[in-house]
């Protein structure tokens, strides 16, 4: 569908995605986020995901030091921050260079003319300027002059040329704007509360994201322009939220669910360090932030503070739950209420720190000593966060069991709009310590969830120890008795067993039975629902189910599987859950599997299922 | 048996901390010693029970927790600082001590041990330094001496040891202390002092294993010698020694000297002790007397002031309640750019 | 069959178990080995399992203070140390108490008649004295008043009262020779080679062992007398030897036959602290025995010695594992080889140390960050440590790949007898270090076995870099390329499945199909090849199979599992192997599990047997 | 570029020490300064490049191997002293440096730091200290002042800081220095005393994270103040600073003081500086002075000869065999009784 505005046609699509690619120093994470609000505040659904360079500040105009933030914006529900754009803003070569290859042929370029330069080329490895020899053929190559169009709007703004330069992403941010007919108000808003201190620089800001969107306007440069009109989003309030924002979020409000103060304790890593500077703002919560020694002493404190009666909380990634696993073990032993938020990123060691994958799974399950049963969490998209940081604390606290909460880098940096619940939709986290001198024993069992009573120091007559050897049941004692080490064993076992009474079933998209059916967890979730949804409008026998508790795992979860013909499991990894859910339910489940930092394409999981599904009904 | 003082207060007796756990160590064991001089502090303290926690490691030494009739917790090799600090921040009225060894805190344990002490947390520490890993059946510890054989080192040791109060010091740790076991008036009130510290207090008790290094202190420990081959240390007063405090320490520039009393030196020639010193120089000095050399010194070498972790945690939590008010979580979760679809 | 000796009976027996136990101070352990030495030096075959008490010394005559020795010998091949004992001295009341559930009706109780005090009763926790109550009807008591013997025989020996009474367990075992018709040549050598430096005890001890003889033959307390033939063991040079120390052996043999300089960096820990303290005695072979402040360090520094070409050996248990297993994943992402033993231990946390199981299987496997895999092998008998030490390093250094020898603490202090190997017999290690410059790069593959090459430090020309994030193939440089990502995490995969080239396959005992294949690995060989043998006997179609390498697997298990229509997994934990096995093979394994502390009887492992085979020859 | 010497040796050259790697660093970063001194410094150490191997931990300062064209190993988080040490006493014959920073060396690698620096295993370990975690994005670290605001700081740490030299000295470590990027000279000359230490060389160095930490150290060492601000130890010298060289510290019994020159106060009352006492305490005074009381000292606090561990290790491996001759690994395998069957 297409309109005329002036001169030019309006073409209405219904999804875009953006690419912004420049230097670190070129603020692209930040045009990106005022390209996301503006989207979203209009009405339409979004999902971003930024791409750091791993280097702290590589060279500038070096390819490892491209920093690039892609934004999809839609009229419809959208899952996935889409495979690839359709527009690459790239403000230097190495940004061509680095993200060219992405981009489909027949896609936009919008290119920084200016700085496409001898000196600039040479650093990216051009050997020749691709804006000028054929090499982008195919492309639609618009090209535009910002630094100097930028430097034009501000030469009167009094501010020294590297502040003047600095602001060139707001010159293109202003062409965007332009070309898809977005609102240039609450980009000025928020530049006004930034620079509050500083007018004149939010003055210019102003100018030139204004310039730029003019400059959209009077050049002949766009042949279309584009509108992407609302998306049909349940009804309510909303804002955006990255993956750690919403666990960060989430965890605050266990507290305050459950009504006991949290301690987080942690060691800085990446991708799991903002969840720490996040909740570090908090403090009149009551929040207290203990940033430890290392990543032992950061679980260490939180089993300490679970043991006081606050709820424990520590994050990491990778490397850091391998150091943690014995002191896991350790709260698996004398059953304490704590949870682990693990943002999983690409390994072995230290891998590709900036990139994620799926493949910490095993070792959420099985990286301890002994037979050491934990819970685990996995939420499938940035906002779900929220929810999955609440759901851990309400099972390690009914269950006094160790929860994971396995999140990772997609998910963590990953933004879409969030639907800020209402308190008082939330249900209570019930709290009960023992009290009661005459029946306290510490290894007593709740009759339901075989959970040990919470019986905190400072409550008169309950003293008693607790450790790490084997505890004989009911007294605590430290045990070795032959018996009593297999029943124990066998509690530990059940009590994690016991939670899938306590968690939802498996919900199918699509029928409830069928030819495949694409089981999922975690982050792969949005590509997986929108292959399955592309699959099913194209009239094939396929749903789709996206696990949100991997220890235990739903109830129902082996009859779901069993109304399916074949199973496919998409994960970032070699196959983790699929070994699991082989062994478990004796069914032979196949893998589709991506082990390269990079979530998957919802093209790739689209030719899977075609492979796997006859399509009766297209043929 | 407690029994209600004057005031009518029930005053508990050292039996209210005996736990009903049968205490484990080999017959002879040091151990027994701290256990007991522990036991019987607590009364003293005024703390009730059950705001009492002990929290170890692993060792032989870490099984103390077990025969205390309070909140315990015997956890992992060398973490005990960790879990320690965890409790102490949420629930700062309690009063935590830290049972270590040398091997639990000084080799597996020895960074939390600095890091708990640089940064202060209220927490009572004490090492049981019988320079041997006991538990496991005797290997050389990082308090061993060099040369010494053991199963893991049947040629000798070649690990130059780790002095523990030196490593204090050197964090700055506001209470650094050194007892031993056969000394129980001694020990006992140097226990009593740690515990009435507000801070880290870290306490060395040289212990004996009588299995696998027996001895390893009797040369200046012994009842016999004991008086001319240790110093005790009081603050305030002089560095006198000898069974007829015939014997003094004085400071040659920044080196420590024995010297006779009589004979033209008299007591204000040495040094005299001070605790508070917030210089931690002269404690260092004191740290590192060793005997043959010196009298191997005993008491308590330093305490001071000095913030603690905990304290400045919860001062931090109460400033950021007054001045930005209690968190309103309904606000912080509609922060931000929000908008509304209907 | 029964024979006269003098006015008694000699009966002749095929095996005879017997345990010794009284207090920690009693010397249990020391009569227990000289009795097993006795009996391989005749020609038994022998099988020991120690039971040392927990606590370091519980209370004198308390019942955690008491310690055993168990040894089983035998006219036949024999694989566990025995069921249930046939013989229990008990040397004091708490012997008898911590260990009569365990004697069969109808076993014979020796009891040192003297130690049953009221005050030793009451320290044991017996109301009345058993001796004299009814309370053990149906066993065979024989009551040996050991003490006042003892003492009685070295009253003229001028050792103070202490010294006398720490040689009862010398009358003991004089005893215990003359029952079963033992020489006591072995033990008085080596009494005279253990005092040579004190000629004064060496007598007394022989004194009071040829007194306890003579106690024997004079003394009317035994009806019969015992006698086990030699067995017939294939022919060979003997000793007996437990795996702890076969383990350090190998690693010994290893480092000669790779001709390379071993660096053994540990820190101690139940039930691996032995390898350090054998190892730590052979600095002349060019050992060296690195105590280090932890576990990371341990492994640390074997990386290290690795990186430098010599070859790198830690050793530790359960919790050490876990806190190795960063610094393992290091060594995965350098592919460099080293090995790390792994005494398994009670788990979880701090368990049950001195109590064994095979919980930590999926921690050796999985309990890593990232796709992060080793090569992993298991020894089934205390001498297969030897074999197996050997093969951990050649697998390692072949295939350049971290290696997990994985024990357990059954077969570390358990001891049999071993055939001595000539060191002729064993395959040289080929170890190639790269030395040319021209061609080096640091990641490229060999074509069959897809190792690096091995570039140690001052090699002229060949210095290079190499670490924890993803390694570029082929250069080795950093990478955070998607595809090259993807690369090596197959071929880090790929180079794990390929070792499976290069081990022997599956050597089923028994037919090579049938009803039922019993599945194993590790300590429980013992008692599986017990059941099933006794199975066959029995006419059922039922074979085993003990893996020796769990990672990879054999490439024809597949096929051999494929033979059978069920397929049995007696396991020391909830199923670890057979989680593997069931989702590798879509097989459906049955677990028989068992988590407790203690080995398998092979009693539990027949009736699953017959329980699972119908036994249609029998019927 | 190598180049030939008089003695027909190649002599190399910085460039021969520039690995292909493009440098990583933020511009501006003092890291780069560190990398240039070490580049230079190679060639003058006379050891074959193929015989000197960097070892680090991670950080922005741990990535420094990569540059360097030598045999390297970026490892993980702390434990680069470990890996040091594995390949140190196994190959005694490399110059093995490690490389870390104060979150690598001083948080999480505490324990191995101390340890390796207690055995005083033959390395060089130069630690980079910019007062903050760079590579994770600005948190403040161990050695950070009390107060300071990071993003896991906002409201100012209240972790009381670290002093590298004061747990150096704690662990008894044989070479004990400190200089800073911006001082290339210092630097230089710093490292080079480091290198050719024989024992466990334990070097910080201030340097600045102009993204995260800028100007840490600017107080004392700008240019314009720094003769002022800090003051230079150089053997054997009496402790004289100052634009116009007219201060000096004097110790007053262990305290020290800044007084000025002339009035009555002369050279010979200063402290006169001695790297080699095998006494600490007088180290420990120096490694405590800070500004503003004080002006910081820079250089070699302490260089003492004791024996290595790797030689130590290496003769009791040659002695053995001295002593029971070569391992006889038949006679070992059939020890022990053994028995025959036919
Ligand atoms: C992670 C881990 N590593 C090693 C051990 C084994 N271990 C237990 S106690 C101990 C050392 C005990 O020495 P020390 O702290 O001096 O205590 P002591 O027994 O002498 O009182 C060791 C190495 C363990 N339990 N856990
Ligand atoms: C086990 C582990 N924990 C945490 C991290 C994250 N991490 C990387 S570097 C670093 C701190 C760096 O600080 P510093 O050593 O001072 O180095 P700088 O970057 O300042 O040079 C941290 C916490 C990690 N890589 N591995
Ligand atoms: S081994 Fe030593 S430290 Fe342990 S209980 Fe026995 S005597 Fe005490
Ligand atoms: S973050 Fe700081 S320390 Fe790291 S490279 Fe940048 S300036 Fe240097
Ligand atoms: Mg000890
Ligand atoms: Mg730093």
């Amino acid at each position: 569908m297409s309109t005329e505005n002036g001169d030019r046609k309006v073409e209405e699509l219904d999804r875009v995605t953006i690419r912004f690619a420049g230097d670190s120093g070129d603020g692209m994470q930040l045009v990106g986020l005022q390209f996301t609000n503006t989207a979203a505040v209009f009405g339409n659904d979004v999902a971003t995901v930024p791409d750091i360079p791993a280097e702290i500040r590589a060279p500038a105009g070096s390819i490892p030091g491209v920093s690039a933030f892609q934004v999809s914006f839609s009229s419809y529900d959208i899952h996935t921050p889409g495979d690839a754009p359709d527009v690459l803003v790239a403000m230097n070569p190495a940004a061509l260079k680095a993200h060219l290859s992405d981009l489909p042929k027949g896609g936009m370029i919008v290119a920084n003319s200016d700085e496409f330069t001898e000196v600039n080329l040479k650093k990216a490895d051009y050997d020749s300027n691709p804006l000028k020899d054929d090499s982008l053929t195919g492309y639609r190559l618009v090209q535009v002059p910002i630094t100097s169009m930028n430097a034009r709007a501000l030469a009167d703004s009094r501010l020294n040329t590297k502040q003047i330069d600095r602001s060139k992403n707001l010159f293109a941010l202003g062409v965007m704007f332009w070309l898809y007919e977005r609102s240039l108000e609450p980009t000025q808003r928020s530049i006004k509360q930034r620079f509050a201190k500083n007018p004149q620089v939010a003055e210019a800001n102003i100018t030139t994201l204004k310039a730029g969107y003019h400059f959209g306007e009077t050049a002949e440069l766009f042949p279309v322009l584009y509108s992407v009109p609302k998306a049909h989003l349940p009804p309510g309030k909303y804002r955006n939220i990255t993956g750690n924002e919403a666990a960060a979020l989430g965890f605050l409000t266990a507290s305050k669910l459950a009504d006991k103060p949290l301690l987080y304790g942690s060691y800085p890593i990446t991708p799991a360090s903002d969840i720490l500077h996040e909740l570090a703002k908090h403090k009149n919560f009551g929040v207290k932030t203990f940033q430890a020694e290392d990543e032992i002493a950061a679980i260490g404190a939180i089993i300490g503070a679970a043991f006081g009666g606050s709820l424990g909380l520590t994050a990491t990634s990778g490397p850091g739950l391998a150091l943690k696993s014995e002191a896991l073990g350790l709260a698996v032993m004398v059953e304490l209420p704590i949870v682990v938020a693990v943002i999983q990123r690409s390994g072995p060691s230290t891998g590709m720190p900036t990139k994620s994958e799926q493949a910490d799974l095993l070792q959420a399950v099985f990286g301890r000593n002994g037979e050491s049963p934990v819970a685990i969490v996995a939420p499938a998209t940035p906002s779900e966060c929220f929810n999955l940081a609440i759901e851990a604390f309400r099972i390690a606290i009914k269950h006094m069991i160790p929860t994971i909460f396995l999140s990772d880098g997609h998910l963590g940096t990953a933004s879409e709009p969030w639907r800020i619940p209402s308190l008082d939709d939330l249900p209570k986290i019930a709290v009960e310590y023992a009290t009661d001198p005459d029946t306290f024993q510490p290894y007593t069992r709740n009759d339901k969830t075989l959970a040990r009573p919470w019986a905190i120091p400072g409550t008169p007559g309950l003293e008693h120890r607790i450790g790490g050897l084997e505890k004989s049941d009911v007294s605590g004692n430290v045990s070795y008795d032959a018996e009593n080490h297999w029943k124990m064993t066998q509690y530990r076992a059940e009590k994690v067993e016991r939670i899938a009474d306590d968690i939802p079933h498996v919900e199918v998209i699509g029928d409830p039975q069928g030819q495949l059916l694409v089981l999922g967890w975690g982050s792969t979730y949005g590509a997986i629902l929108s292959a399955v949804t592309r699959a099913r409008a194209a009239g094939l026998s396929v749903s789709c189910a996206q696990l949100r508790h991997l220890n235990p795992l739903p109830s129902d979860l082996g009859d779901v599987i069993s109304r399916f013909d074949r199973i496919l499991m998409p994960e970032l990894n070699l196959g983790q859950l699929r070994m699991i859910i082989r062994s478990r339910f004796m069914v032979d489940a196949e893998g589709l599997n991506k082990v390269s930092g990079r979530p998957f394409l919802i093209q790739e999981i689209e030719d899977k299922i075609l492979s796997m599904v006859k399509s009766e009904v297209r043929v | 048996m407690s029994q209600a003082t004057t005031d009518g207060q029930i005053k508990l007796a050292r039996k209210d901390f005996v736990s009903d756990q049968e205490v484990r160590w080999c017959p002879g064991c040091g151990d027994y010693s701290i256990l007991t001089q522990t036991q019987k502090l607590m009364p003293e303290l005024g703390v009730p029970r059950e705001n009492i926690v002990f929290i170890s490691g692993i060792g032989c030494s870490s099984r103390l927790p077990y025969y205390m009739n309070t909140y315990g917790f015997h956890s992992i090799h060398g973490r005990a600082p960790t879990i320690a600090t965890g409790l102490k921040i949420t629930r700062p009225e309690l009063q935590v001590w830290v049972i270590t060894g040398d091997g639990d805190g000084l080799s597996i344990g020895g960074n939390h041990l600095l890091h708990v002490m640089r940064r202060n947390v209220d927490l009572v520490i004490v090492l049981f330094n019988n320079r041997i890993y006991g538990l496991t059946k005797g290997q050389y510890s990082p308090t061993s001496e060099i040369g010494k054989r053991t199963k893991s080192s049947p040629a000798g040791s070649i690990d130059y040891p780790i002095n523990p109060l030196s490593i204090a010091l050197g964090a700055e740790a506001s209470f650094v202390a050194r007892s031993i076991d056969i000394d129980v008036r001694h020990l006992m009130s140097t226990l009593e002092r740690a515990a009435r510290h507000k801070g880290t207090s870290f306490v060395e008790v040289y212990q004996n294993c009588n299995v696998f290094n027996d001895g390893a202190f009797m040369e200046f420990a012994d009842k016999s010698v004991r008086p001319d081959r240790t110093i005790t240390l009081e603050h305030g007063k002089p560095l006198i020694f000898g069974k007829d405090n015939d014997k003094g320490i004085r400071l040659n520039g920044t080196r420590p000297e024995v010297v006779d009393l009589g004979n033209g030196v008299s007591e204000s020639d040495l040094l005299i002790h001070d605790e508070t010193d917030p210089d931690p120089i002269v404690a260092h000095i004191l740290a590192r007397m060793q005997w043959p050399e010196f009298p191997v010194p005993l008491g308590v070498v330093r305490a001071v002031d000095r913030p603690t972790y905990d304290d400045l945690l919860n001062d931090q939590v109460q400033d950021a309640i007054k001045s930005s008010g209690e968190g309103d979580l309904t606000a912080i979760l509609n922060s931000g750019d929000t908008w509304e679809v209907e």
